[in-house]
């Protein structure tokens, strides 16, 4: 019932766990959001790494026994594991290369452990047009053979407010074509497509924000393995209010496109207990409808 | 943890059997201060959208066994824990309809040190009304 | 600190479990509320068999374990184990003496395993006067010599609207002077001396409650070896405004009575996290100024 | 669990050493969405009614180990874990008085992937206000 497999090649619909970030700790445990998750016929999951795991960056044996009971029990898989190059860990000054390499060793070996295929690499940045630090591509080449080992793929998040015709992207695609590696990938969040933001933060200058049309979505379709299905704001008519999910979807299954939509809530209220989850159970409804599941 | 109402958002879909849907079930935790045993409940209703089920159309499952709810009288020796939702699976041939529902769970259950006539009483002064709308997805 | 010792014989502070019930297992777990005790300076616990302990009537041994693990770091002593003999357990008919023994057996056990000294026995009544079960004196008889062998002592609670002086009062204090027992006695709960309670029950008449002069719990202080300190309503002041608390705790050290008392917060708001931990707050800093305590 | 409020009730207490009463404790949880490692962290500061604590009178103990503020830069391998509530010892001789106090924490964080300029900044946007009346017993 829970969760019909598609006919034919389309997207597959999963949770960032980043969604229940206002409740987790406060009124829901790890298993809460995965029970919730459950509910939704959703079977992909994204964790963040520094958040999520007890005893980050050394769990436990028993919580990693626990992991996997988990996600048998409520019937999960792990897609995507998201964690941070933190280049100003330290005060005053940026992490080397070597230094920021050994960061990554750290992530994936604990990701793969922990049986993730995807990894969401957040970069630190240098400016205000959060350009990323200039030595990332010699870390992440250090990176690719270890990626490589453990078939994992490291995928920097584009995000609003960079574009998909940017050059951060263009640096992404030529990296990975001179590479020509498969564990290197981009991960877009839907926020780039976002055409009627909600004014979430008092004061932010809603005129100047930039948006990505669809189309511009159709080359990169080759370097995306995965998506954040960001949403804020989902109607009693299941329809997210800002975004065009329709045009997105349909584009995706056009193209025959078969990862993971993890949802990612960012919208207001987060703290209120049972908001979010709420917003994902109509989000759902929206992806299931416009993927065809019943 | 628990969702602070009595009728719990997480738990609520159609459930299936051999490719069909079935029913749905939903999830209530007690709001009672204490655990009871099943011999001190009494046969739940449960109305969605005005459609009223109960007697054998509703079974009740808590610590992952599953009882009649004729049966449940017989069990003094089976406690609902307080951290523990019970699951009421309710027989609906095709199950609820995507989207939003009423729901609403009518409960009681005995309490020794209280009048006996309380026995028989709903269950509405101990945590408020137990309504609430839930989405299916 | 945090836990000055008294010069003299005096009351011992305690908190019932019972204080958190509405966030108990929504906002609240029993760490939770074992470090909301510590912060108190009390040291003496409550608990309920049946809501508190995790697999009850059985809980695991790593449930045991842990709970005496807790118990030391949060420097709390197990005092008093609330408990039912469920009169009506089953449906149209009550409780042969040999059921209600059996009941007892099982949490004599259960709290002298827990290192409970006192049990709060909860009896079944027969009719709206509250009057208990007519076979009480048989079945508490029969559970005598165990609770001898766990050096328990069992005590039904006198709670409003019974008041002191009255047939069951009366009959408890009969009973344990005929068999010259410590292992019977009573928990007088402090809402049998509420002045003025508040309207907490809507339709509730409250010219019909009666009430118990402060002085008439002298000759009741050799049978009863523990109090639940019920409160329902601190004010900013610090004064527990229903209960006259400074001439009852004055007449506890005057008689250098020096059991513990039971904090047990039964006011409205219980379900609004914080703020039953808020009026233990307030309630200790009333039980520490009218004890002497720095 | 966490109290909702960055500023826990829990843990507010005086502290002593060797029979006297040397300072105060207060615990308050991370309101960012994703746990820090120690030298992200820059040295907080305490107001409690309007007296300022900062600097040295301050330490911070995370994962049982206790730290100087101006320590925490070296600390890149310690992790302050999201569940797992700060607690801020304050030197104050005698300590704080029984009853209500004003209790404000101003902290902050480095994050790399948002603009360096904000590093230095409040966090303010990430929760609300850090300020809570609190009770001492
Ligand atoms: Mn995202
Ligand atoms: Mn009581």
């Amino acid at each position: 019932m829970a969760n019909p497999q598609p006919a034919s090649r389309k997207p597959k619909r999963g949770v960032s766990l980043y969604s229940y970030s206002g409740e987790y700790g406060v009124t829901m445990t790890i298993e809460d959001m995965f029970a919730d998750i459950h509910d939704l016929g959703a079977d992909g999951l994204e964790i963040l790494g520094n958040s999520h795991i007890d005893g980050y960056p050394e769990p436990s044996d028993a919580w990693v026994e626990n992991w996997f009971r988990l996600l048998a029990q409520y019937q999960l898989k792990p897609v995507e594991y998201g964690h941070w190059v933190d280049s100003r860990l330290y005060p005053g000054r940026e992490l080397s290369t070597q230094e920021s390499y050994a960061l990554l060793q750290r992530d994936i070996k604990l990701a793969s452990r922990l049986g993730f295929p995807f990894l969401r690499t957040k970069l630190g940045v240098i400016d205000d047009d959060l350009t990323p630090v200039t030595n990332w591509r010699e870390f992440i080449t250090l990176a690719l053979p270890l990626a490589e080992e453990h078939n994992v793929c490291l995928c920097p998040e584009i995000h609003t407010p960079t574009v998909l015709k940017s050059k951060m992207v263009d640096d992404y695609v030529e990296f990975i074509e001179k590479h020509k590696t498969k564990h290197f990938g981009i991960n877009v969040d839907f926020s780039v497509f976002q055409t009627n933001p909600l004014p979430m933060w008092e004061g932010q200058d809603l005129s100047t924000l930039k948006f990505s049309p669809v189309e511009d979505f159709v080359p990169l379709l080759p370097y995306t393995p995965i998506c954040h299905a960001k949403f804020v704001n989902m109607s009693e008519a299941f329809v997210e209010t800002t975004t065009p999910y329709d045009k997105i979807l349909g584009l995706l299954s056009e193209h025959h496109w078969d990862g993971y939509l993890l949802s990612e809530y960012e919208g207001p209220h987060k703290d209120v207990p049972g908001y979010s989850s709420s917003q994902l159970r109509r989000h759902h409804i929206l992806l299931k409808r416009l993927l065809g599941e019943r | 943890m628990l969702e602070k109402e009595c009728i719990q958002a997480r738990g609520f879909r159609n459930v299936g059997e051999g490719g069909q849907v079935v029913g749905f079930q939903v999830a209530f935790r007690s709001m009672y201060y204490r655990g009871v045993w099943l011999s001190q409940l009494r046969p739940a209703t449960v109305i969605v959208d005005g459609e009223t089920f109960s007697g054998d159309q509703i079974t009740w499952t808590i610590g992952g066994r599953t009882f009649a709810q004729a049966e449940l009288a017989q069990h003094a020796d089976i406690h609902w824990p307080l951290l523990e939702p019970a699951v009421l699976t309710v027989r609906k041939p095709g199950g609820l309809t995507q989207g939003f529902h009423d729901v609403e769970v009518q409960y009681h259950y005995s309490s020794s040190y209280m009048p006996p006539a309380m026995d028989e009483l709903m269950v509405t002064f101990m945590g408020g009304p137990t309504k609430r709308r839930l989405t299916l997805v």
